[in-house]
């Protein structure tokens, strides 16, 4: 059974929010699918049945002050932390001044360096390594920050996963290893990827607890990462969460999920649709009338459009970006090494 | 005679091997059915031989490499595919420490004949990681054989012999050739393609021009277009990276005194440096003009941004007039 | 308690020869230290205190038969995989006949196409990989053969650990991975290596056992080790034995365990032994009188000195050998290819 | 003054740099108390400066790379030690692609000022992974600095500018000049060497040495010889591996029209093909004799057997005659 929105211990004023960021990401990802169909964009990764378990992810950090290691499907947590439908579309646009990558990255690699999301590479899991730099950074600076990475089901393969959980359980480091699990690392199901009854064992293996989470319920996925979070700032080190989401769209734009996934398990997937559940939630708590939501439903579709035109009308990056920021500038004054 | 293109021309060279040598093995991440591979080369290929032979692996590249070596070590083969070139970079230690020096240090006692295919090279809006050129961290490696096609007939011939070379061999394919050239090839025919040697395509007596993977296109339409104005180029299919076919890239540099080597790869550090090298050491008093070098920009491969992507990529005219500045030298 | 010899229903003569191998491995290995001080060889890195252990894994597998991926302390199983002193000691002079190396290896890396204990690297964890290869042939040749690869605990920290242990959980592969336990990483100690309360905890976290294993007592370990391969050999897969055993002597000749290890604790490692217990058993056992015993510790003087010499005296490697062997030779009918 | 080897000043370097710097940690495999590393680079430090900042790290090379990647990104110093070179290779695709990508994907809004340390080079008896020259995997990266100091004031300097680099640079060591040289360093000069500059170590005019690491000593040695019979060599320490010091380099080609590129590592795909390119590029014309590489046999470096050690090795009369070959061409 889902638990109820109220028992999370937030505000209604709070899960409004949440909700509404929640509504906004799913209409934005959305949008992004159809703005890569009819060829205005290139590419998009979506993250349609892993927002709710993002939600309730986020709400449990500091934006600003936590760090945030994300992965390509995490739209919604990223805007949780404070991050705006334009700034998104403008990395999806490949413009400058989406906050990601400038340009120079492809779609949905989150970052920002004004919430402490830290930029990634496309190669999985090497993003959790550097969080533990990250983690360890906290215990030099005496600081109670505590950082957040996340990763797909498939991606705990790489031996990059194993190292950096190995690390955080000798050196306690404040850090929450998240695995948003959607049983698919693109066509490949999670029976072979892995053997494991479930991935949360790995964390005694690592000496820190491992935990499963239902990430299509709200309360129970931002209960359990308060732990964690409270936890990692206490000083009692890492937790490994394997939070169970759903895959509902493609692996990205250029995949077909209808060749390696029944139309059967599609149909359940759809059915499953968290968001549905979460809608159901909000209306039964009281949180929102059926109004009100329809306001919402309008006011999102107003905003996303308007942020789609502002994004596609900011500027491509200058070809001089070709040559900037490859190596800091020597410093002219010493003549030996860069502006460290 | 049947007109494929350079993809279906791998995808036959594995259909053909799988067929006549049944220890071989063919696997990567969704390399098995019914995805095929993200870009379809083993497609079908797991229906036909099974999936014990034709299989998904988890997303961890060491052990696809190490799995590969540990096949060919017991008298097994495999074709292990990495999704991306990109993506070969956590495999390095299994096929530098491993691969590379399994016969040498045991004297021939092991081996490791593996093959492993990565598409690579950008102008797919791959942005960093589903773009870059990665042979150069490979090249240098006693032991392990770095090759790619540049042309259908070698997609084929290229694979099928490295399938069959009892070395452990790199093998690079440019994503941006596969559907984009065609040839006919007769499905009959047992195409097998020299693994160490560099392929001269066009005969010419003034300029020399050297290159593989998607900047070969460009020369060879160049030098199409130059000849009808009277320059005759002589094009090099550098083909084997490593080792360098080094008597038919010195004979082709002192055929014409001009030489021209072209890559999409940064410039600094990438592997046209070594055959400028051997080139100076062995001909340089054949040489009428230095040793010229088109390739991409010293930033990082490759920017997202279509107007970035396509500035750091050669582009055809920027090889044609390379070519002419160098005939006009 | 340290259980009796003859639980392990090995017969008398069985055991004779295990403690007889044990026994010539020991002083193999002192006589190794030995060389090295005496400047006859350049390094050694001892396995004293691991050959109890060693011995009961060994003793569970059928050389010739089965794959061996050792580490460069399995001297005693590489014995007991039928490997003679004289073969060893060229390989540790460098000398071309050297069966692990043909003298191009460092000492210590043992392998022999004979007895199928494959080439090694020194890079640690590096050969987890390679096993799970080998032990997916074992699936295509439908045939019942088991893999078996053994490394230290600090390399368990290595992403190609886990990676391969995840693989063989996947695909169900007929291998048994062993972890030497001696609780150190050259100066390191475990602590600093991993959190886990075991390391056979991370089993779980890849569908396949993991069992502790008293590596001290001889038939607690060759049971264990029969059970894993009784498993592999039926098609159930893979075990992670984490074998305790001790370390006691330093990492490799050019290390110095007085600096981080206390006078107190090395006592301790010496006062624990497991080759002063076996010897207390074989007698206690009458597997050996103390008679035969002397005369073994004869026998295996002279025939370690007679193996000195021959090794000494077996020639370096050629000079071509520098130019020979790097690449298949390429096959000058075809023209293309190597002699696959 | 005091008179120190290459190994104290390291030391020294790292001393003085955690004694300036509190964000500055340094750690790796047995490189915190009481060990301070295989080769005691780091010996003393974890005492004097906390077991918080100078620590162990379990065997995990990835995990190393990372960690320093992340204490850089995150405002802190990192110097990371890989135990051997040969170790390095599975940190590549953090290298990779994490450090040498971070501030350009990012357009400065991270960056990994980071220092990877890592002793290379043969002639210690260390067989195939304690004995490679590993900087031709990582050169031609855009954002990561490959260096190598071959004085022992280099060490101490370069180090020291490494440490203060904003961004990650992968620092060898040749493990044969640990010991083997040794200068007068006052201990209260702050040294400083350039991160992206060759050096001219000897003046000269009949011919230009250019080189790196153990071998550059020989060269020096050399020099100093055949200057006795009348020969002038320029001698360059190479120094910055990557991106290279093209003006330092092509100046001093030109001075003497007659370049030896000497180093350790195999000769075909190591980085002297990238210098000799460089050269023939921008100064054929100035050249009177081939630009030749003398470097190690291209077979896996490097055997064990002390005869097949030596044979590997280039040798310093083989340095000596190559030198003397050159000046009468
Ligand atoms: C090191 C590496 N190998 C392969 C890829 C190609 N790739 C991108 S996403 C992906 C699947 C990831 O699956 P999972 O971790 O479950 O995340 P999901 O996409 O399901 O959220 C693969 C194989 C990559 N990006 N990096
Ligand atoms: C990838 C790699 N990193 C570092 C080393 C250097 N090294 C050799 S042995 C060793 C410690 C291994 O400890 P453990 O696995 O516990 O085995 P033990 O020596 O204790 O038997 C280290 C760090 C190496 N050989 N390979
Ligand atoms: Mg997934
Ligand atoms: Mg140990």
């Amino acid at each position: 059974m889902t638990r109820k929105l109220q028992e999370s211990g937030l505000t209604k004023a709070q899960l409004r929010v949440v909700y509404a960021q929640i509504l906004r990401s799913r209409r934005l990802d959305e949008r992004m699918l159809q703005l890569q169909r009819t060829g205005k964009t290139s590419f998009h990764t979506s993250g349609q049945g892993q927002e709710i378990g993002q939600a309730g992810m986020a709400m449990a950090f500091e934006p600003g002050k936590d760090y945030y290691l994300p992965y390509y499907r995490d739209m919604t947590a990223f805007m949780l932390f404070g991050i705006t439908a334009k700034e998104i579309l403008m990395d999806s646009f490949g413009r400058y001044d989406g906050p990601s990558g400038h340009g120079l990255q492809m779609p949905n690699h989150y970052a920002a360096k004004r919430v402490k999301a830290v930029s990634q590479s496309s190669t999985v899991a090497s993003q959790y390594p550097v969080a533990t730099g990250i983690a360890y950074g906290a215990k030099l600076e005496n600081s109670d920050r505590v950082t957040l990475v996340t990763t797909g089901d498939g991606s705990t393969g790489e031996g990059e996963f194993h190292e950096a959980l190995n690390f955080a359980g000798v050196a306690k480091l404040p850090v929450v290893f998240v695995i948003e699990n959607n049983g698919y690392a693109i066509s490949t199901p999670h029976n072979e990827e892995y053997a494991a009854k479930s991935l949360a064992l790995r964390g005694q293996g690592y000496g820190i607890p491992g935990v499963d989470v239902d990430g299509l319920d709200f309360t129970a996925t931002y209960l359990a990462f308060k732990e964690a979070v409270a936890r990692a700032r206490k000083g009692d080190g890492a937790t490994l969460i394997n939070l169970h989401v759903l895959r509902m769209q493609d692996h990205t734009s250029d995949d077909n999920q209808r060749i390696y996934r029944s139309k059967a398990e599609l149909a359940e997937v759809k059915a499953a649709d968290p968001l549905k559940t979460m809608t159901q939630q909000v209306l039964d708590e009281g949180i929102y009338t059926q109004a009100e939501l329809d306001d919402l439903e309008k006011q999102l579709k107003k905003d996303i459009n308007v942020a789609t035109d502002q994004a596609e009308a900011a500027p491509l990056p200058d070809l001089s970006v070709l040559s900037q920021n490859i190596f800091a500038p020597v410093d002219k004054e010493s003549g030996i090494y860069g502006n460290n | 005679m049947a007109t494929i293109d350079y993809l279906q021309a791998l995808n036959q060279a594995l259909d053909e091997e799988l067929a006549q040598d049944d220890t071989l093995t063919v696997f990567g991440e969704d390399v098995g059915a019914p995805k095929g591979g993200v870009f379809n080369v083993t497609q079908g290929l797991a229906e036909k031989y099974g999936d014990l032979r034709v299989f998904n692996t988890p997303l961890s590249e060491a052990e696809i490499a190490g799995l590969a070596i540990g096949l060919g070590v017991s008298g097994h083969h495999a074709v292990a595919e990495f999704q991306f070139a990109d993506y070969i970079l956590p495999a390095t230690n299994q096929i530098i420490s491993e691969a590379a020096r399994m016969r040498y240090r045991s004297q021939g006692d092991w081996s490791a004949p593996v093959v492993f295919r990565a598409p690579y090279g950008g102008g797919v809006g791959g942005g960093f990681y589903h773009s870059q050129s990665t042979e150069k961290v490979f090249v240098g490696q006693p032991g392990l054989r770095v090759v790619t096609p540049s042309t259908v007939r070698d997609a084929k011939g290229l694979l099928k012999s490295a399938i069959r070379c009892a070395d452990p061999v790199l093998f690079f394919e440019h994503k941006r050739l596969y559907h984009s050239i065609k040839a006919d090839i007769d499905p009959d025919e047992e195409i097998l393609t020299p693994i160490d040697k560099a392929q001269v395509l066009r005969q010419g007596t003034d300029i020399t021009v050297m290159s593989y993977g998607i900047t070969l296109q460009y020369v060879l339409q160049a030098a199409e277009e130059l000849a009808k104005s009277g320059i005759q180029t002589e094009v090099v299919d550098i083909r084997s990276l490593y080792p360098l076919d080094e008597a038919t890239i010195v004979a082709a540099a002192k055929k014409t005194g001009k030489v021209l080597l072209v890559n999409e790869d940064n410039k600094e550090g990438g592997v046209l440096g070594e055959i400028s090298a051997i080139i100076s050491e062995q001909a340089l008093f054949d040489l009428d003009a230095p040793i010229k070098r088109l390739a991409g920009p010293d930033s990082p491969a490759m920017p997202y941004a279509k107007n970035l992507e396509q500035a750091f990529l050669v582009q055809p005219d920027q090889v044609k007039q390379a070519m002419q500045e160098l005939a006009e030298f």
